[in-house]
């Protein structure tokens, strides 16, 4: 298993916005978070991540205890992540929004930095390579001079995602990847997640689009911070529980 | 016809956020609005109510354009909104945050009356009036919202996304609600991503989908729709 | 592109030419190249100032570090007789070590609340200053501090020259580091910490590593002051004058490297130029302060792309407007 | 320490506590309210004390007509600098903080010219003083107390009993949440910042009398008023005298064991700490 909570809670004044939570990610999945808004699937991937800490329970990522490492921590192990709303860096250029998320790959310290040594000149030059690279992959290369605010929204939710690769992830946290996406931009996206995969990066992400559970290997479904339902998405789509969640009881 | 969008732009910095949109809800009706995160819904609320200004386009409620209105011109027409993430003031008591909502209203008889009224309601507001409003449990806050824009007396009521953070039971329970709210005359123009709540309740509604209406029509046509029934309601 | 590269390096070269002419042409007033001076090392203290916004962070407490910077080096040098080389780096140390220290309890506050801790930081110095009166003379201020020279004594001409090195050099060393990896961390960090910690940069430690720099140059300008006034004062450090540090780069324009350097230098020299004016002189600052709130929202280093964008929207009207009655 | 000296400082540490608090009060209005950084209290606090010192002696008036008119013509002041200052840059805290800044230059300017830098001190409300078992209480530090008390609990009732004043709260708690239930959210930062300025000019006048006045002498008083908002928490009105009566017992007991300038850095050092377990102050909401 890649990634393995076991028994994650956390408490917000009083208010259990996940609750004794156990889900596994394996190598190469795409596993699917899934549940009303407000279930916490946000929190848990802020759990994850180290963005917060949780109240009880661990956090197992490739064989060692993340539990209570700090953000940028969880990010050079390997866990890269997009968020919901605030996902890039909005007064950065494309590029400059990805030679900014190079930060760990290569690694340079501050004198070198000051001081320019060639050293630093061959990383940064290999930086903005690699950049360009990750933009090839996910198709944004054209727009790489636009600041990041400027672009449409379905881009720059692929910014976010290409963002997030720059940090040669293992495994991939994307929040609501696809919400206010066209149709297009949907498939677009769903080609880049499949080549993610194909690279051998296992994929975590939260949907509430049920249409989109078909592309995950395995899905675990939230609500009110607890696991309701887990399994493939046939499985849990027959759910009882899965459809009162979503649908609420049926009254017709 | 009571509110009318008649082909409205908004744009946040260069993106477009809502591309030439019309939306019509006559007296008395309920109309919802459905779509993904990010589709414009709640930007076209925004506008509606006179927080962000339009980049083209013109709303009318009434008689009257409205779309240069400062916003609190806009609610003294009879036009409120129980707006994204409730915006109830937490440190207030139940009880003040709905005198809040009959803040243009000058009749403090007519203003107890419709307490009254609103606490038949929803008689767990009556019960916990004093305390702060930032302590009552997620469904709370949300009859508290939908109960402080009653107070005010509107003539339209805006809805956006009541479902959210809702548990399922809740949920269901907004129905009649809304239903009830309605039956008074007033119109209900609804904003939700859980498309079943909508079409239960709305006699039409408009899919959103980055900025634009795709589909406009009643919950049938809805329901035959194939992009709407794949996309919202699971089959 | 490249042309407004030359022409921006041309443009520099002839600015350093004239500030290097500067003794010759106002005949060596030693007033005049007092309060040259005094510019050069405002601008130091804006622009080390601003590093530290870069990453964010809401300092208003920069006066202090350079009090402290100043007030090291000069009881270094009075009571312990220690040489300006020694004194001044260990000034500008000092200055690094408590905005390090102040900084690293807080790296979790921020916003208004960090501007608020870093309001207290200052203040809590300067009453350390004045508390330690033994040394620094408290209240009442500390004089008779050692020149830089003994043959400095009674001119202006060679600390106008030193100081203009060493404005250079340091602000060539703080547009390196801002231009550098450092420099876009921060920059990342001051526009989403989330996003910036999502791929691995430690928000704790370079925004602590920006404190470290922007209170080191403080205390280098600091320090250099007090061998260059020889006298300290305890007021000069305190509340309103770290507030007014910020407003010099507000009003430069925040956004551009060249920002606080425009503002520190117009905005300092103002009441200098119209002090015939006696207790109104400062009413033309505060009528240019008014001017620059209400006309340029970008400060005075944005004027130029402001006004180079209004030429151009009213040169698009017209060619409209022709268009549309062709 | 004899009981005598204690009981002198309490009475201190009240007049202290209550002049505080009317500066600070307005200071956290413009801060919850409107967002505003509002540096240029100290020069209103300092205009207030000059302009109240002039109706007394040069236009010969009596004392509480000339405070009265100094708190209106002041608030008045605060109405302009709401609609032309702050009402054009809303929610831009660069330009408004320059924009105080310019106030406070051009204030300090003015004051300096039209009435030069030296001292002055306002002649006294009531001169003489009492004496309760052993201890002298000057008759003037009784009126200062109780003509701040009276205006504190007027302004206080205003806030929680008022419709207008709850609706103050309403906005500062949720600014677009206030506008969508209709309120005139222009009325209300009007209101605030005319408030505001009167109750820092009328803290100018009564200081005036109590201690000398001289231009610069707001920014203490300013440095002050931050602090009792930031022990009282950003956002909570009803904290601001939780917090100038702390600041005020510090003021006026430590300086029996420290000395003036150490009184100072241990009222700071005290702030410093509860920041790091409490940012957002005593009873501030969140951080």
């Amino acid at each position: 298993m890649l990634l393995k909570t076991r028994g994650l809670s956390k408490v917000f004044g009083g208010l259990r916005a996940v609750a004794d939570l156990d889900i596994q990610v394996a190598d190469g999945q795409i596993v699917g978070l899934i549940g009303p808004n407000g279930a916490g699937k946000s929190t848990v991937f802020n759990l994850i991540t180290g963005v917060l800490r949780p109240t009880a329970g661990q956090i197992i990522f490739d064989g060692a205890d993340i539990t209570n490492k700090k953000a940028h921590v969880t990010a050079k192990l390997g866990i890269g992540r997009t968020f919901q709303s605030a996902y890039l860096f909005p007064d950065f250029t494309v590029l400059e929004n990805l030679v900014a998320a190079s930060f760990l790959h290569p690694k340079c310290n501050f004198w070198e930095a000051t001081l320019r040594t060639p050293g630093y000149r061959r990383k940064e030059a290999a930086k903005l390579e690699q950049a360009k690279e990750i933009l090839e992959f996910v198709g944004l290369e054209p727009m790489q001079d636009e600041l990041a605010k400027n672009l449409a929204h379905g881009y720059q939710k692929v910014l976010g995602v290409a963002r997030a690769l720059a940090v040669k992830p293992k495994l991939l946290l994307l929040d609501e990847p696809v919400a206010g996406m066209t149709a297009e931009e949907i498939a677009f996206s769903l080609d880049v997640f499949k080549k993610i995969r194909e690279q051998g990066v296992a994929i975590l992400l939260i949907e509430h689009n049920l249409e989109f559970m078909t592309l995950c290997d395995r899905v675990f479904v939230l609500n009110f911070g607890h696991k309701i339902a887990e399994g493939t998405p046939q499985e849990v789509r027959k759910d009882a529980d899965v459809c009162e969640a979503f649908f609420g009881t049926e009254d017709d | 016809m009571q509110l009318d969008i008649r082909d409205i732009r908004i744009h946040y910095g260069k993106a477009i956020a809502v591309d030439g949109v019309s939306i019509r809800v006559g007296a008395g009706e309920v109309v919802a609005i459905v779509g993904a995160n990010g589709s414009g819904k709640s930007t076209i609320l925004e506008a509606i109510s006179g927080l962000t200004p339009l980049s083209s386009g013109e709303i009318w409620f009434g008689e009257e354009r409205i779309d240069r209105l400062p916003a609190y011109e806009i609610v003294r027409r009879g036009l409120m909104q129980v707006p994204e993430g409730r915006r109830l003031f937490p440190y207030l008591s139940v009880w003040t945050n709905m005198q809040m909502g009959a803040s243009l209203r000058k009749d403090k008889a007519g203003i107890r009356k419709d307490m009254e009224e609103v606490f038949e309601h929803f008689p767990i507001l009556r019960e916990r009036r004093n305390q702060k409003a930032g302590s009552l449990s997620g469904g709370e806050q949300q009859m508290l919202a939908i109960a402080r824009a009653m107070v005010g007396r509107p003539k339209l009521l805006c809805l956006d996304e009541p479902s959210l953070g809702l548990a399922p039971i809740m949920v269901n329970g907004l129905v009649p609600v809304i239903k009830d709210i309605n039956e008074q005359g007033v119109g209900v123009l609804l904003v939700e991503q859980n498309v079943p709540l909508a079409l239960k309740v709305a006699d039409r509604a408009y899919a959103l989908q980055v900025g634009k209406v795709i589909l406009e029509g009643d919950a049938e046509t809805f329901r035959c729709n194939d992009v709407v029934r794949k996309a919202y309601l699971g089959g | 592109m490249l042309e407004s590269r030359w022409s921006k390096l041309a443009g520099l070269l002839l600015l350093l030419v004239i500030l290097f002419l500067v003794p010759v042409i106002v005949g060596g007033r030693p007033y005049v190249l007092h309060v040259g001076v005094m510019v050069l090392l405002n601008i130091i203290m804006v622009s080390s100032l601003r590093t530290i916004f870069l990453s964010g962070q809401i300092s208003v407490a920069h006066a202090a570090f350079v009090g402290c910077g100043a007030y090291f080096a000069g009881v270094l040098a009075k009571q312990f007789a220690l040489a300006p080389w020694i004194t001044i780096p260990a000034g500008a140390i000092m200055a690094m070590v408590l905005g390090v220290l102040l900084g690293i309890p807080f790296t979790r506050v921020r916003a208004i609340y960090f501007a608020m801790v870093s309001l207290f930081g200052g203040i809590f110095l300067v009453d350390l200053i004045r508390v330690a009166r033994t040394w620094t003379g408290g209240g009442t201020g500390l004089s008779k501090i050692p020149p830089l020279a003994q043959s400095f004594v009674g001119q202006k001409v060679p600390y106008y020259y030193c100081t203009l090195a060493l404005t250079i050099v340091c602000l060539i060393i703080l547009w390196r580091i801002e231009h550098s990896r450092v420099g876009m961390n921060w920059k990342a960090i001051a526009q989403s910490h989330l996003v910036a910690s999502s791929v691995g940069i430690n928000e704790a430690f370079y925004r602590v590593l920006a404190l470290a720099v922007g209170c080191f140059f403080a205390g280098l300008a600091g320090a250099w002051y007090a061998h260059f006034n020889m006298t300290l004062s305890p007021d000069s450090y305190g509340f309103l004058p770290s507030i007014f540090l910020v407003m010099y780069m507000l009003v430069g324009g925040q956004k551009s490297f060249a920002g606080p350097i425009i503002g520190a230098g117009l905005l300092y020299s103002i009441p200098e130029i119209f002090r015939r004016l006696g207790t109104a002189a400062p009413l033309v600052l505060g009528v240019v302060m008014l001017i620059v709130v209400y006309l340029m929202p970008e400060g005075l280093a944005g004027l130029y792309d402001q006004l180079k964008g209004q030429l151009l929207k009213s040169r698009e009207e017209r060619v409209t407007k022709s268009a549309a009655e062709d | 320490m004899s009981g005598s000296l204690l009981a002198q400082s309490a009475v201190n540490a009240l007049v202290l506590s209550s002049l505080y608090i009317l500066m600070a009060l307005g200071f956290a209005l413009l801060l919850s309210i409107m967002g505003v950084v509002n540096f240029a209290h100290a020069v209103i606090y300092m205009v207030g004390g000059y302009v109240c010192y002039e109706l007394i002696v040069t236009a010969g008036l009596n004392n509480w007509v000339a405070l009265a008119i100094t708190a209106l013509g002041l608030g008045l002041f605060g109405l302009f600098l709401e609609r032309f200052g702050f009402r054009p840059f809303f929610g831009n805290t660069n330009r408004i903080i320059v924009l105080t800044l310019a106030v406070i230059v051009i204030l300090e300017s003015l004051v300096n010219v039209l009435v030069g830098s030296e001292v002055r001190a306002i002649p006294s409300f009531w001169s003489g003083s009492f004496q309760i078992k052993g201890v002298w209480i000057a008759h003037e530090r009784i009126i200062a107390f109780v003509a701040a008390a009276v205006l504190l609990i007027a302004v206080f009732t205003f806030i929680r009993r008022s419709r207008t004043g709850q609706q103050m709260l309403a906005t500062s708690q949720d600014f677009v949440g206030a506008t969508l239930q209709g309120i005139n959210i222009y009325r209300i930062t009007a209101i605030a910042a005319f408030i505001a300025c009167a109750l820092a000019a009328v803290a100018g006048g009564l200081m005036g009398s109590l201690m000398f006045l001289n231009p610069f002498a707001g920014d203490q008083m300013l440095v002050r008023a931050i602090q009792v908002v930031i022990l009282a928490g950003i956002g909570s009105i009803g904290g601001v005298l939780v917090g100038g009566l702390i600041l005020g017992v510090l003021n006026a007991f430590l300086p029996l064991w420290l000395e003036g300038s150490a009184v100072d850095a241990v009222g700071v050092a005290v702030i410093i700490v509860i920041m790091l377990f409490r940012p957002q102050g005593l009873f501030g909401h969140e951080a």
